[in-house]
Order: structure tokens, then C-alpha cells, then sequence
């Protein structure tokens, strides 16, 4: 069973549950539940969590949903941040670095390509190290960055391809890993990459690595 | 000289920012907390000061729905 | 005329004539006092009241059988199959977004949704059309920047995809850009809501937003007199979106509807509770009595006629039975919306405000909605506008045709639109099956299967030349957008968007272009469903162009085969479809040449043009046409090169004009001009490629005209003749809406 | 007692607002604008000021790309 969290502002949540209804049995979580028993994977969903006010994830991370994904991660469960979702992990320390503006400023929403670094997670399982995704993006706050004293250590997962990064982001960074390889993030939306009406599968790649480990 | 130019919500002018960050304190343990209101923070060097405030009009602040306050910087107060 | 003695007589002031002041007077038996007075102000104002245009949309024709909510709710609806409705509107926010684009922008979204959710129905869908002044004028560029940023700041974080939209720059929207945004919503059938109050003793509860100043404005004359000088300046009259508020508000009424906890709903809009209230007890003809002093406030201080005009975002009424209270208390509570009940449905015939015991304003709820006073109009067609000659952009009148294309691509109206719609989300929900720029309509799927298909359009320089004809083809263009895509109309919105209707010449421009839009809907069997007016729309250099923008959905079985705009295969045979009647009057190379909006534009042959609609959408639906799209700004060329960008493909086009265009026999397609052939408009004939012998099949009038290939585009027309390479048209195209957006 | 929080980001890392600011003046004239940055402005009443240090760290800034400075405010200098 796959948990989708529902945060007050949450917009993608429904996709991101149809997505993974492709690969497994899924509900959406509400922000107030604590209680993860029965779910094998957590996916934290793009939106607006609290109206991204203050700072993107900033006041998100601190819902009483996210103590217990913290536990679950921590005990090895998988968890996958899309989008807002990532910025959520990454303000939570569940994720390296931090998202910054798009150094353009402006929201992006563009169909594009990304290269598999790391296909070793838990997300990525599916995937080859190279293989090329198409896969869309959107959003105002996805320069990901990291210092220096940490980059070397991040395990990155996705990189836009060469001329396809859409907001400066740090090395071409498109998603990253924790060091265990169970907690993903990135800014693409995988769950708008299932179906060939909408323009790609290869999102299913992400969901379909998910899979294998949930079940 | 190095100035900074405070940017804020006029009074009555909703403020979704505040609001948010003041329901979520509590939470985090800090109760009592109020009147949260959450603006914006541009530091500058700038030729002539005297200028700041047409600046601040025209660009950093939307006199429409905003304020703004100038303040020297106070580790350069002096003017440049 | 003595000057307006405000003091003395502020419903001047309020916008109110003395003669419908004594209406006023008379309705009550008495003199209103100032909440009544602020109340009336409103409701009679043409933004609620109609009052110069409401004889006029009597012509309009609202009704067929899939028409499940006409005109008069806060949204229109029709029926699409397997228990489905989907609801649109499309509404103005022209005069809050010249004063502050952003936020003004981003309410005219909130505000459509929430007309939208108001009938139950969830929005999928936000389009925008969006008018400005020429793009070399900063101001234009800075209202086209933070308009566009706004509408997908509200849009974005709401989670409803922002689909399409249209953008146009010409001069006469210089100091009045028009900001226009429609909403579609999905829902079942059953489930929709009307907003008229039922049941005395039911409850009236506020929910959303803490009621602010926003938006007083005017009123604010009304103030008591104990305020400082000065305070007015303070009062903001800005109105501030929140997204968020209005996404958990959004949420939590469809979760009300869901489990049946109302009995109706209504948004709060223009004038705030006072038009709500007034307009939900109308249409149910009962009473409401509304205590101000239970209305949660963001502000100390408000005076009871604040609280009851006050434009604050974000808020819904509804009525609920009283043993219901309790859990619709726990929906908002889960989904942390405010909920307060400020009041309750009465027996009576009258709009009672309460501040606590005390009775501060009793008005008959008729007076306020059904007696507002309305005006005929006063046509003259020969006080119509003359409309400044725009500057020409051509070097040369008679520069080289391959010139002439790569400047209407580069033209901000013709040039691409990524740079805008990069700033939409338009695919959360997972429902956008042609995404923009990729066919001539949107398209969504619905749960059924089968999909829908939605486009916006308005060309007010068309209109501006002849407000009849410019007004219908603005209706066929839609139409046409949706054949494009295998889809059938089903309904239409609109949005009147024009100057002051006292002027003559203006009454002319909108009479004939209602008159125009209803001619176009009946010989289409396109019912209208719903749209909005938005009158006084002038700056200082006259009135804006007459610009109706109409917003139309249809229904398609199978959204996979919808086509796309651009040429799909090397090889394919290109077809124009339609009795092509090209006209370079009120064209856009007419306008980059600089010339003056003619007064008058051609008449189309409308049965040709429905035998086309119909055969270019069963073309789609079949899979004949491997891509479709209409021929509309830039002419042939122009649309040629379009199909050529989308698809990546290059074309070898002949056309064979008369060098001299006599007058076609009857019933022959009419011969232009090799430059008409190539860059002239009109509605009613389509570029599609496929397979030849399938599109000479096609039931309408089609010719072949040439091949699909190559890495350039290639056109003979005459001895006119146009080479440009793909690479070029691509740079022209791209250039010009990006060098507007900085 | 009523405090301003001004949160800016760490020196080396990318502002592309204050960039855009900076790029923008010219235009309206004001020249030799330099070193500019954006941040934010959170001003709020807290029962206990000695608090303000942890509210920054844990929910405010973000200590990864922002520093943060606390300042009372003028007006109401005196401690709460
Ligand atoms: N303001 C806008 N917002 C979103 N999409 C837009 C906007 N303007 C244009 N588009 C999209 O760009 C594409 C091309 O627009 P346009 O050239 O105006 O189409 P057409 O010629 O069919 O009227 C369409 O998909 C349209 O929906
Ligand atoms: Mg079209």
C-alpha cells in the first residue's frame, strides 16, 4: 500500500495517487494522521502545502504527518518527494540541500529531459545508470543547492539533460537521494508522465522501481 | 552608502504570509505569539541616498498595498 | 448642470442619478440611511444591476437540449454525457487589474472559481484572454508581465491547469487592458447547487476569509464623519488574493455538497454579502435577515455598510438547515475553513441588516435586485469611434512577401505564446490530453472517456471594423478552434467588453455586436450558458476596441484522435478546406502596414462554413486529418507556417490567385490576389494534411495545394513567392512574445 | 515586545532577486546601485523575546541558505 499526503494546499496529491494506483493499491494520508501502519511506501505530493507562505515546505514539515515519515524513513521506508514535496524533505533534513528560486524567477511548467545518475534507489530501481526520461516540470522554487562541505557526499539521482535545466539549479541537479537510497527527491512530476495522452510514460519508470520495493 | 529598505503589508491590507506563519508556531511550541506579518528585506549600496525613497516607489515597495522604511545600515551608517 | 454637491446629495458620489435616488426613496417610503444607501448604490450599479445591457442579452439565444443551467447562475452548465455536467463562465477584471495587475489578475481567477465550485462543480479548467496596449509602450509590458504572473500565481496554487487563453496588444487598450479569465468546471449532474435561498428558519453561514476593507472604494464616502481627514488615503481599496484560502474553501464546499449538508450556495463577489444576500433571497423569494456583527472582521472598526460591500476574497454563503449546522461546523473544521452563521432566511419579502439587537438596514429584497431602473440604448452608427491608424511595423508597403511572414510570426499578436504559458500550470489533474500551442483547443478527458474541448476568442479589431460580423466570427473562430480537435460545440460563454453605452456610438457597437453573437449562436445551434459585461471600459484617447470574447466548449468521443495543429508525416498531402474568402481588411498585415480599422469586413457564407465544421470535425474524429487548424491572423501563410513550427516539418505550397480577383460567379470560391491569397482573413477554411484522396473526399468544399516536407517553407502564390527556412520562422516566432516578457 | 527578524541569504549563495533589482534601476535611472540582496522582513509581537533564537533556526530561516539577524524594534525597544 502506497500513502499519498494530503497537505491543506496539496494539488498534485490525486494524480500522484492515480499514478501509483498504476502499480500498487493506494490512499491518501491526511496530514494529521500519525499512523503509518500498513503502508510500504510514502509519497510526499507537489502543491502548495500552507500556501508555500513563509518559505517553500517551511511550515509543511512541521504537520503532524511528518514526525511519523521521518520515523518511517529512518527505518529504511521508502519515501519519495515530487516537487513541493521534495522542497517538504529537504526543509525536513530528510534530503540534502535546499530549493531556491528559479534563477529565471518565473514559474516553469515545460516538458523535459532528465538522465538517470543513480539507479540504485529505491525509485530508480527500474531505470538504467544514463537512460534518458521525459518528464515535466513546474515550478517557481527549484534551483536545488547545496555548500559545498556537502555536495560531494549528495547522491544524486536525476540531472536535467544538457540545455534542459530549467532553473539554474546546482550541477544540473534534478533529484537527489538520502545516503541509504530510500528517500528521493526531485522537482519533476513523475505522476504527469504515465499515460501517452499526456505526452510520456516514463514516468511510470519511477513508480514501476517503487513497486518492486513496496511489495 | 549601505541602506536597507523594509517593505511591509499597509495596515488592513490582508496578509496571508503572517497568518500562515502565526498558526503555525503554536505547533512548534511557541504560543503567544501575534500580529505575525511577514514583508520583504532589500539591502543596498546606494550612490545617493536621497534617492531611495523614488526608488523605493517606483520599484522595491508597491506603494499601492505596501510600506517601506528606510534604514541605514548600522555598521555603515555614516554616509557613503 | 450644477456640479455634484457630494455633501448634499452623496448618492451622486455612489454613482446613483438623482432620479434613481427617488426610486430609491419610493421603494422604501422613506429616505434610505447609509447602509441602505451603500447597498442600493451597488445593486444598482451596472456591474450588478445590468442596467444598460440587460434588454440587450434578451437577445441572446440560451436555450437547447443539452443546456443544463442557463444564464442567471453563478455559472452556466451542460450536460455531457454518463451523468456529467460541466460548468464554465468566463468574467471581467479589467478596471482592478489596471490599477494593480498582479493581484487584480490573480482575484479575476479567484473569482471564477469560485462562480464555478458555487454550482458544484469542480474546476478543471482556466483559460484567459488578455488585451493590452502596443508592447513598445513600458506600461503595456509591465501590466502584460505581472497580469500573466498573477493569473498563474492564483491558478498554480490552486491546482486548477490554466488550458489556453489569448493575448492581443493594440493601441486602444493602452490605459485599459482587459483581463479576462473563464473557468470550466466538472461535476455530476445531479450534484449541481443553484444559489437561491430556501426555507425560512435555515441558516445563513459565512465561510472562508475574515471580512476586510478591501475593495470600499466609493463607498467610502459613506464614512462617518468621526474619521481623520486623511484616513481614506489609508484605506487600501486593493483586493489581495490568497490562493490557499480559497483551495481548502474550494475543498471543503465540494465536501459540504458531497454529503448533502446545503441547501444552497453562493460566492461572494462584486459588492460582496450585499449582492450574495440580495440575489440568493430573490431567486428564492424569502427574506433574509444578516446580523453584520457576527461577521468575523480582519479589521477593528468596520462600520456595518463596510462589512455588507466589502470585497474581501475568499468567502462563500450557504444556507443550512439548523440540525445540520453542527456538521458542516466539522467539515470546515477538517479542512480549517471558518465557518460562522451570520443570519437566517426569513418568511418575509425583506433584506433585514442587523448590527447585534439593533436594526441598521430594512430594505424589500425586490427593490434592491428586480427594481433596479433599466436603460434603453441610444444607437447611432454614425457617432461610431474612429480609431487612431496604429504605426506601421513593415519597411515597406510592398515589402517581400517572405518579409511580410517573418514579421506577422515575429508580430507579439501572432508570435508564439510559450512564454506565457510556460508561467501556467496546465497539466495538474491530469486531463490535458492537446496541451497549449499543440492544437487550436484545449482538450481534457472526462472520467467517461470521451473529452472536451474549450477555446477563448475575441479579435475587438474585427469588431471594432464591423460589430456584427466581427462579433459573429469571434463565435466561429471557437468553432472552428474545436473542429479543429474532432469536437462539437455544446455551449458558449461570453464577456462583453466595451465603453461607455452612453455614448451613441458605442450603444451602436454593442447592440450590433450582440445582435452579431446571437445571429452566429442560432445558425451554429450554439446555446449560450452564461458571461459577463464589462461597460466604460475607456482611457483618456477614447474607448478600447468593442471586444466580445467568447469562451466556447464542445465534446469529442475520443480524445486520442484529436489533432493536432501541426503536420504530422513528411509526404502528406496539404488540403485547404472551406470556401477560403480571404480579406486583407482588418487584417494583421493590414495593421503592420499601419492602416486604419475599415468599417466594414466581408460576409461569410454561413452554410458553407457549417458543412466545413462539420466535415473538418468528422475529418478529425475519423483520423483522416492528420493535423488541423483553422486559417485566422497571419492568413494562409501565416497558419501554414504555424502548422510547419508544431509539427517541425517544412511545406511546398501553390496557390493560384488571379492577379486581377474579379467577382466570382456565384456559388465559386471567390479568387484574391496572390498577396490577399497569401496573408488575408476570414473565417471558414482550414489547413489539414493527410492522405489526398481521403481529403478530396471530404464533404465541403477542399482543394490540395501542396506537400508536406522539407526544412523550409515554400509558397507560390501568383508571382508572389515565399522561401524561408524552418530555422528562421522558428526564430521569428519565438522572438516576439519573449522580447515583450523581458 | 515587538521584534523585526531580517532574513537574508548567505553571502555566496545565488539571489536572483536582488540581481533582478539591480539589473533593473538603470532603466529607471538610478545608477551605481550595487551589492544588492533580497530577503525577508518578519516583524511579530513574542511574550519572550529569548526565544526568538530557536523560532529562527527552526522555522523562520532556513540556516542551510539563510542567515538571519533579530532586531527590537524602535518603538518598542524596551524588552517585552
Ligand atoms: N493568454 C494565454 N494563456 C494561455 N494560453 C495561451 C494564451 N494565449 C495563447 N495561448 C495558447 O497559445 C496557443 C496559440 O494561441 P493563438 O495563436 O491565439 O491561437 P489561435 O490562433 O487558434 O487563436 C493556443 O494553444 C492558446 O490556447
Ligand atoms: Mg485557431
Amino acid at each position: 500500500m502506497i500513502g499519498v499526503v494530503r497537505f491543506p494546499g496539496s494539488c498534485d496529491e490525486v494524480d500522484a495517487l492515480k499514478a501509483a494506483s498504476l502499480v500498487d493499491e493506494a490512499r491518501i494520508l491526511w496530514h494529521r494522521d500519525t499512523d503509518l501502519s500498513g503502508i510500504d511506501a510514502v509519497i510526499v505530493p507537489g502543491g502548495f502545502s500552507y500556501g508555500d507562505y513563509l518559505r517553500v515546505g517551511a511550515i509543511a514539515r512541521f504537520s503532524p504527518i511528518m514526525g511519523a515519515v521521518a520515523r518511517f524513513a529512518a527505518a529504511g521506508g521508502p519515501v519519495l518527494g515530487i516537487c513541493n514535496g521534495f522542497q517538504v524533505l529537504c526543509e525536513a533534513g530528510l534530503l540534502p540541500g535546499a530549493l531556491l528560486p528559479n534563477a529565471g524567477l518565473r514559474f516553469v511548467c515545460r516538458q523535459l529531459e532528465l538522465e538517470v545518475v543513480d539507479a540504485q534507489t529505491a525509485f530508480t530501481r527500474a531505470c538504467e545508470p544514463g537512460e534518458r526520461l521525459s518528464i515535466p516540470v513546474k515550478h517557481t522554487t527549484g534551483c536545488w543547492f547545496a555548500p559545498a562541505a556537502q555536495l560531494e557526499r549528495v547522491r544524486v539521482v536525476l540531472r536535467y539533460a544538457p540545455g534542459h535545466n530549467p532553473n539554474g539549479s546546482l550541477r544540473d541537479v534534478a533529484g537527489v537521494a538520502n545516503e541509504e537510497g530510500n528517500v528521493v527527491g526531485l522537482m519533476p512530476h513523475p505522476e504527469h508522465a504515465v499515460d501517452a495522452l499526456e505526452g510520456s510514460t516514463d514516468g511510470l519508470r519511477l513508480f514501476e522501481s517503487m513497486a518492486r520495493v513496496a511489495a | 552608502m549601505r541602506a536597507r529598505v523594509l517593505v511591509r503589508p499597509k495596515v488592513g491590507i490582508l496578509d496571508p504570509q503572517g497568518q500562515a506563519v502565526e498558526r503555525a508556531l503554536p505547533a512548534l511550541g511557541f504560543d503567544g505569539v501575534r500580529e505575525v506579518h511577514v514583508g520583504r528585506l532589500i539591502e543596498l549600496d546606494v550612490p545617493d541616498p536621497a534617492r531611495l525613497p523614488e526608488m523605493c516607489e517606483r520599484l522595491l515597495a508597491n506603494p499601492l498595498i505596501e510600506d517601506y522604511e528606510i534604514v541605514p545600515e548600522p555598521e555603515a551608517g555614516s554616509p557613503g | 448642470m450644477s456640479p455634484p454637491d457630494t455633501a448634499a446629495a452623496p448618492w451622486r458620489e455612489l454613482g446613483l442619478t438623482d432620479s434613481e435616488y427617488e426610486l430609491i426613496v419610493e421603494a422604501l417610503g422613506r429616505e434610505p440611511n447609509r447602509v441602505e444607501l451603500a447597498m442600493f448604490s451597488l445593486m444598482w450599479s451596472e456591474h450588478c444591476g445590468y442596467k444598460h445591457s440587460r434588454k440587450l442579452l434578451g437577445r441572446l439565444p440560451t436555450e437547447g437540449p443539452r443546456v443544463v443551467m442557463g444564464p442567471g447562475e453563478n455559472a452556466g452548465a451542460v450536460d455531457v454525457g454518463e451523468g456529467l455536467a460541466v460548468a464554465f463562465k468566463v468574467e471581467s477584471h479589467n478596471h482592478p487589474s489596471a490599477v494593480e495587475p498582479f493581484q487584480g489578475a490573480a482575484t479575476g481567477v479567484g473569482g471564477i472559481l469560485r462562480d464555478v465550485f458555487a454550482i458544484g462543480a469542480r474546476p478543471i479548467a482556466v483559460l484567459d484572454s488578455l488585451r493590452f496596449g502596443e508592447p513598445d509602450s513600458p506600461r503595456s509590458r509591465y501590466l502584460l508581465d505581472r497580469a500573466v504572473a498573477g493569473i498563474g500565481h492564483y491558478g498554480n496554487s490552486i491546482g486548477v491547469p490554466t488550458v489556453g487563453g489569448e493575448i492581443y496588444f493594440e493601441g486602444p487598450y493602452e490605459h485599459n487592458c482587459l483581463i479576462n479569465a473563464m473557468c470550466v468546471g466538472l461535476a455530476d449532474r445531479e450534484r449541481l447547487i443553484r444559489s437561491a435561498a430556501a426555507g425560512p428558519g435555515n441558516l445563513l453561514v459565512l465561510m472562508g476569509a475574515s471580512t476586510g476593507r478591501d475593495g470600499i472604494g466609493g463607498a467610502s464616502v459613506l464614512a462617518s464623519a468621526e474619521l481623520e481627514e486623511g484616513d481614506e488615503a489609508k484605506r487600501p481599496s486593493v483586493q489581495i488574493g490568497d490562493p490557499f484560502e480559497e483551495k481548502k474553501l474550494l475543498e471543503c464546499c465540494l465536501e459540504l455538497l458531497d454529503l448533502e449538508l446545503l441547501a444552497s450556495l453562493q460566492d461572494l463577489g462584486a459588492a460582496g454579502l450585499t449582492s450574495s444576500a440580495a440575489e440568493m433571497a430573490s431567486k428564492g423569494e424569502v427574506g433574509i435577515d444578516l446580523d453584520v456583527s457576527l461577521v468575523p472582521l480582519r479589521e477593528a472598526g468596520m462600520e456595518p455598510f463596510e462589512i455588507m460591500v466589502s470585497e474581501s476574497q475568499e468567502r462563500m454563503l450557504a444556507v443550512v438547515a439548523p440540525e445540520r449546522l453542527d456538521a458542516v461546523r466539522a467539515v470546515c473544521e477538517h479542512w480549517e475553513v471558518r465557518a460562522t452563521a451570520i443570519g437566517r432566511v426569513t418568511g418575509g419579502d425583506a433584506l433585514r441588516v442587523l448590527d447585534g439587537e439593533e436594526v441598521v438596514g430594512d430594505m424589500p429584497v425586490r427593490a434592491l435586485v428586480d427594481e433596479c431602473p433599466l436603460y434603453g440604448l441610444a444607437p447611432d452608427q454614425s457617432a461610431r469611434p474612429r480609431y487612431p491608424a496604429p504605426a506601421a511595423v513593415l519597411p515597406t508597403p510592398d515589402a517581400p512577401a517572405a518579409a511580410a511572414l517573418l514579421a506577422l510570426l515575429a508580430s507579439p499578436n501572432l508570435a508564439s505564446r510559450r512564454p506565457v504559458f510556460e508561467q501556467y500550470d496546465w497539466l495538474v489533474q491530469s486531463r490535458t490530453v492537446r496541451r497549449p500551442e499543440e492544437a487550436d483547443a484545449a482538450v481534457l478527458r472526462l472520467p467517461s472517456g470521451s473529452a472536451i474541448a474549450v477555446s477563448i476568442d475575441g479579435n475587438g479589431r474585427r469588431v471594432a471594423a464591423d460589430p456584427e460580423r466581427g462579433a459573429a466570427q469571434a463565435v466561429y473562430e471557437c468553432a472552428s478552434n474545436l473542429a479543429c480537435v474532432g469536437a462539437e460545440p455544446l455551449g458558449l460563454t461570453n464577456c462583453l467588453n466595451f465603453g461607455n453605452p452612453e455614448k451613441p456610438g458605442i450603444a451602436w457597437q454593442l447592440e450590433r455586436a450582440v445582435d452579431g453573437l446571437a445571429g452566429a449562436c442560432r445558425a451554429l445551434g450554439v446555446p449560450v450558458v452564461g458571461g459577463n459585461v464589462s461597460l466604460y471600459n475607456e482611457g483618456p484617447d477614447g474607448p478600447i476596441y468593442p471586444t466580445p470574447v467568447v469562451g466556447m466548449v464542445g465534446e469529442l468521443p475520443d480524445p486520442a484522435n484529436a489533432a493536432g495543429l501541426g503536420f504530422a508525416r513528411e509526404g502528406d498531402a496539404i488540403a485547404l478546406a472551406g470556401r477560403h474568402a480571404p480579406s486583407l481588411l482588418a487584417s494583421e498585415l493590414a495593421r503592420l502596414r499601419g492602416e486604419p480599422v475599415p468599417e466594414t469586413l466581408p460576409e461569410t457564407d454561413v452554410d458553407e462554413l457549417l458543412r466545413t465544421l462539420a466535415a473538418v470535425r468528422e475529418a478529425v474524429r475519423a483520423g483522416v486529418a492528420a493535423s488541423a487548424h483553422d486559417i485566422a491572423e497571419g492568413g494562409l501563410a501565416g497558419s501554414l507556417a504555424e502548422c510547419c513550427l508544431a509539427g517541425g516539418l517544412g511545406a511546398e505550397v501553390t496557390l493560384t490567385p488571379s492577379p486581377t480577383a474579379p467577382l466570382p460567379p456565384a456559388g465559386e470560391r471567390p479568387a484574391a490576389d496572390p498577396l490577399t491569397a497569401l496573408f488575408g482573413e476570414g473565417p471558414g477554411a482550414f489547413l489539414l494534411s493527410g492522405e489526398e484522396a481521403a481529403l478530396r473526399a471530404l464533404p465541403c468544399e477542399v482543394e490540395v495545394i501542396g506537400r508536406v516536407g522539407g526544412d523550409s517553407v515554400r509558397v507560390l502564390s501568383g508571382e508572389l513567392s515565399i522561401a524561408v527556412e524552418l530555422a528562421d520562422l522558428r526564430a521569428a516566432h519565438d522572438s516576439g512574445l519573449a522580447r515583450c516578457l523581458g
